[in-house]
């Protein structure tokens, strides 16, 4: 229930007779995944406690989207989760587009679809590579997912002329349409990428160790789950049947067939096993998004200072790490009165630790990795 | 039924195929990686002759880095109003975003495809106006759908009756 | 500097003095090579020997990253010499010219001298391996008894250099690295011991002579138990806890920096060379003759390391608890299952030849043990897959699902 | 497509259980009294017709006068979802009862906003600051903060 401190204070508490150890995981430590630190409090490698202290890389978004005009926002944004800038880019321009009633034509509608799904699997990439890494595989597995994501990054960077940072959409569309020769080269990364996650399941899936130290481990039950807001494939994983691209789809979703894989126990296999099918999932759906990819307009006609009508919206997406929400609040101006962001990797750490205590201090590392967050997100 | 080791075993394949398979990475200073016309680079692209000193790429930028003074006299360029003064880019806080690029209704700001500006004093990383106009003129095709109707892959220079949507 | 110069002369000082200590106690030694020991030919032997490991240890620093980096889709250090082959020497010169820290609130003495007692064990070993034949060192009756004695000493260094670093990261290293030793010691000596029962002798000459079969066929039970308790002992993965980097930083050296974590790192490298040297040795056949039997012995050395960095380029790492439970509670009762059948088939063999106990085992009754053993290791295989948590994992029913009404 | 529950249906039921916990009805936005916030989120989430098991997201907005908490509920089992808003009034240490009891996911995002807006939860398990550290002048996020 609580998140946790009253034990906390009491470090000198001792257990079974021993004296338990404060532990700092972090701020900078090799699998913080940022500057992210973890107080922990350890009955020899038993964890007692574990508490997250944020803030090492707080920016400010949200006051800084306060002197911004909308349309300098979306620069903000892609700082937010680095790995999935995209995402970001389309919650916040979906949040946008609610506020001051534009529609996109379908063209970019599409291209949205295409970009946000390569962003899933570049994330979900790195989230399993360095979830291994955590896990002791040096860097191999890591470093044949930064392959792959290299290749995403070289599309994208086709497409908008950055590898990062993307600032990509726009409201109303999208600021560029795709170029010359991409078909041919999202068909064959597509192509390749199978047999790439084949290869992936070969080194990971069976490998006993890997099983020996994940499956069962820190199971998160669907209840509670959800009563601790938990969103994205960390949900799934608990065998919650709950994505947004299903359950309220937005842009062309609804169009598209694809379905949402599920995982049992909610334990870091599920948590892992869930991301992968996922990415099968994008590949899929982006197959048939360049399928269907109709011609037209990628951009509607608006405004570059655009001034919303007063008012409020929120705005949210299936993010690769879960719903990433935008909550604008206009007072007419060009600048936004409030931008409130709903970052699924902060809510994600509500059950931070929960799943930690109890288990091993190797364990609380490969929890950490299963949650998937992005310190870039959590702070803001 | 799965037999014990067999998974381990599956994963040591997988590596040792890639013993014997080339490697995926270059080696950066020799080798480099081809980038996109897109790619949204350090060496700005400004022609003078375009602008018009209207300064709508200054109130685009979302961290305020480009400088421009400008005075009343006549001039060769469009607006046929202002005479440019300065114009100068603190690429020390530049983060490419290009919004300054899609601003710009003249088409006289363009991205550069150049990664490797590195300086030891940050006022050395400041594009001044001289360089910004005796620099090559090499535009990138960010937000320039002109230059790719064109077939233009970044590569050759262009002057400024072809950089724009139309030639002055 | 002055602990540089420190570590330097204890190295070179203390090494052969307790050799010489050990060559001259009579009854334990026998020389192979007499001119070899006499004199200043010893100190020859020895500059010869500890340059050879000195070389191959750097060496192994920059073959392990260039095959992890391959495997990993990389280059690998390719800048210093040809092909990058300079690399360890290059990042050696940077480790002694390093300055040399030692934490404030650190036990200054232990601090210091726990790199070289992590050391010295392990140059201690490569007295009694055979890497030439007749270039042996001390050619002990007790070879590979001495070899599992001096290596378990290694552990005092890692818990010293834990403790003393006044770190909890480091403390956590020492005191998994304890653990992790201890426990690893009982399979490692029961199932050198089968094949001390095969070949009927102690020194590792000897046992190299006896291996009509290699004995990796007769005994494949015994070569992986060897072979995995070897990888927790030199803190390889899949058993590196005691410097998992990704949990406690780099464990017991996480403090060290300069010519002391040279020392450290390098020793890694060092004992990784000394064991696959006594593996290759223990089962893979006879040592040959001259240079070709030493070309032959390295090249068997580096199947073993190959399969040590092969392992490190893809297995992640195991949890304490699953290490201390694989070897209580799995190769414990494996080794000791072992030696009692590789005892019987012995007496089997014995009384079926007429082989008088003491005597070396011929190629038939070798024959027989390994077509036994290889039957017993393929049901081994089947019966583990049967055991959770190694074989099977399950996975309970616990789905929830809300029902969702108007969907789509 | 989740169902956004209409203002007048969420008044009705609610007028059921409460009598007075309504705190302004606007033409967009309904206002419950900071006071009844507990009781209301109880209802919200255990009452059939709801079933709000998840609150999807809290923020809060400063209007120089009064601060309004904006609490987004989701219905993962009705697919449907419903936003209200509590009106906090002043400046100095506005307080509200915190909804940790009913829903755990509001335990960072209680702390988020008491960090950077100031607005302290009443029952809270662990109410101190989440990203800037004890001691900072101010709160961030507040108008009047430069």
């Amino acid at each position: 229930m609580s998140q946790g401190n009253e034990s906390m204070n009491e470090s000198e508490k001792n257990i079974g007779g021993t004296e338990s150890v404060l532990l700092n995981l972090g701020p900078q430590h090799p699998s913080t995944h940022g500057v992210f630190r973890l107080r922990t409090l350890l009955d020899g490698e038993e964890v007692v406690d574990v508490e997250p202290i944020l803030g090492y890389l707080h920016r400010g978004s949200s006051k800084l989207a306060e002197e911004r005009s909308y349309t300098q926002i979306i620069t903000l944004t892609d700082r937010l989760d680095y790995l999935a800038g995209m995402s970001n880019n389309l919650a916040y321009i979906s949040a946008l587009e609610k506020l001051t009633d534009v529609e996109p034509p379908e063209r970019a509608r599409y291209l949205r679809v295409i970009m946000v799904e390569l962003m899933r699997i570049a994330s979900h990439l790195m989230g399993i590579g360095f979830l291994i890494n955590d896990l002791g595989a040096w860097i191999t597995p890591l470093m044949h997912m930064f392959r792959e994501r290299e290749k995403i990054l070289d599309l994208f960077e086709m497409v908008c002329g950055a590898r990062i940072t993307f600032s990509y959409m726009r409201l109303g569309g999208v600021s560029h349409d795709l170029p010359e020769g991409f078909e041919k080269s999202i068909a064959e990364f597509l192509d390749d990428f199978e047999k790439k996650i084949e290869e992936y399941e070969n080194l990971l899936l069976g490998n006993e160790i890997i099983l020996s130290r994940m499956v069962g481990v820190a199971p998160l039950a669907g209840e509670r789950a959800i009563n601790c807001s938990i969103t994205g494939p960390n949900l799934r994983a608990s065998g919650v049947d709950w994505d947004l691209r299903k359950q309220d789809p937005y842009e062309i979703y609804d169009q598209l067939d694809f379905s949402v894989p599920l995982g049992e126990n909610g334990d870091n296999w599920d948590r892992m096993v869930v991301r992968i099918e996922e990415m099968k999932e994008s590949v899929h759906i982006l197959r048939q998004c360049m399928d269907k990819l109709p011609q037209g307009p990628y951009r509607a006609d608006t405004d570059f200072f655009v001034r919303p009508p007063e008012g409020e919206a929120y705005g949210m997406v299936e993010a690769p790490k879960g719903e990433l929400g935008f909550y604008l609040v206009s007072d007419g101006s060009i600048a936004p009165y409030r931008m409130g962001i709903r970052s699924p990797s902060f809510i994600n750490l509500t059950v931070l630790r929960e799943l930690c205590v109890g288990w091993k201090l190797a364990d609380i590392i490969v929890n950490f990795g299963t949650l998937d967050i992005n310190v870039g997100e959590v702070d803001r | 039924m799965r037999i014990f080791g067999l998974g381990a075993i599956k994963g040591l394949v997988v590596t040792l195929k890639y013993l014997f398979r080339p490697p995926f990475t270059t080696q950066y200073p020799e080798n480099k990686l081809d980038i996109s016309p897109r790619f949204r680079g350090n060496n700005f692209v400004w022609y003078e002759e375009r602008c018009t000193g209207c300064s709508s790429c200054a109130k685009a930028c979302p961290l305020g880095i480009i400088r421009i003074v400008t005075h009343p006299e006549s001039h060769q360029q469009v607006g046929n109003d202002y005479k440019i003064d300065v114009f100068e880019i603190d690429t020390g806080r530049c983060m490419f975003c290009a919004l300054c690029v899609e601003a710009c209704p003249y088409d006289a700001l363009h991205m550069g495809g150049d990664f490797e500006k590195a300086d030891y004093v940050r006022e050395d990383l400041v594009i001044t106006t001289d360089q910004l106009r005796e620099g090559t003129k090499k535009p990138q095709t960010q937000f320039r759908p002109q230059l790719e109707d064109i077939g233009y892959q970044g590569e050759e220079e262009l002057d400024e009756h072809e950089a724009g949507r139309w030639s002055l | 500097m002055q602990m540089l110069l420190f570590n330097m002369v204890v190295l070179i000082l203390v090494t052969p003095i307790l050799l010489l200590i050990y060559a001259n106690k009579e009854p334990l030694i026998q020389y192979t090579s007499q001119d070899v020991f006499n004199g200043i030919n010893f100190f020859i032997g020895l500059f010869i020997l500890i340059s050879f490991l000195l070389f191959v240890t750097t060496m192994l620093t920059y073959v392990e990253r260039r095959l992890v980096a391959r495997m990993q889709n990389r280059i690998g250090p390719n800048r210093v010499g040809p092909f990058g082959v300079l690399q360890g020497f290059a990042d050696l010169i940077k480790l002694i010219t390093k300055e040399d820290l030692i934490p404030t609130l650190a036990n200054r003495n232990i601090f210091s001298l726990a790199p070289i007692l992590i050391m010295s064990p392990v140059l201690l070993m490569f007295a009694v391996i055979p890497i030439l034949p007749g270039f042996t060192i001390a050619d002990l009756d007790i070879g590979i008894f001495y070899v599992v004695a001096i290596t378990s000493l290694g552990s005092l260094g890692v818990f010293a250099a834990g403790w003393a670093s006044n770190s909890k990261y480091s403390l956590y290293g020492a005191v998994r690295g304890v653990a992790q030793l201890v426990s690893y010691e009982v399979p490692l000596v029961l199932s050198i011991c089968t094949i001390v029962l095969l070949s009927g002798s102690l020194n590792l000459i000897e046992i190299a002579e006896a291996q009509e079969i290699p004995f990796i066929l007769v005994q494949p039970v015994a070569f992986l138990i060897i072979l995995f308790s070897v990888a927790a002992e030199l803190n390889r993965t899949p058993f590196d806890i005691n410097e998992a980097d990704s949990e406690i930083v780099a464990g017991f050296h996480t403090e060290y920096s300069g010519t002391k974590f040279a020392l450290i790192y390098g020793t890694e490298y060092l004992a990784a060379f000394g064991w696959s040297l006594v593996i290759a040795i223990l089962f893979f056949g006879h040592l040959g003759p001259g240079i070709g039997g030493f070309l032959m012995l390295m090249a068997k050395t580096s199947i073993i390391l190959f399969l040590f960095f092969w392992f490190r380029g893809t297995w992640p790492r195991v949890r304490i608890d699953q290490i201390l439970a694989i070897a209580w509670k799995i190769m414990f009762p494996l080794a000791t299952i072992n030696i009692i059948i590789t005892a019987g088939e012995i007496l089997f063999v014995q009384s079926i030849f007429n082989i008088n106990p003491g005597n070396a085992l011929g190629l038939q009754p070798l024959a027989i043990i390994t077509i036994i053993n290889i039957i017993l290791f393929a049901g081994l295989l089947v019966i583990l897959s049967f055991v959770k948590g190694l074989g099977q994992f399950d996975k309970g029913p616990k789905r929830y699902v809300p029902d969702i009404e108007g969907v789509n | 497509m989740t169902l956004e529950l209409s203002r007048q249906y969420v008044v009705s039921l609610l007028t059921k259980h409460f009598e007075d916990v309504i705190d302004l009805d606007t033409e967009k936005h309904l206002y419950i009294k900071a006071e009844n916030l507990h009781d209301v989120c109880l209802i919200f989430k255990d009452e059939p017709e709801f079933k709000m098991d998840m609150l999807r997201y809290l923020d809060c907005v400063d209007y120089i006068d009064h601060f309004e908490l904006r609490y987004a509920l989701l219905s993962l089992s009705n697919n449907q979802s419903l936003t209200f808003k509590v009106r906090l009034w002043g400046r100095d240490d506005p307080e509200v009862a915190s909804v940790v009891d009913v829903w755990e996911g509001a335990n960072l995002q209680e702390r988020e906003i008491y960090d950077l807006m100031g607005i302290g939860f009443i029952n809270h398990p662990n109410m101190k600051r989440i990203f800037l550290w004890e001691g900072f002048p101010g709160h961030p996020l507040r108008k009047d903060f430069l």
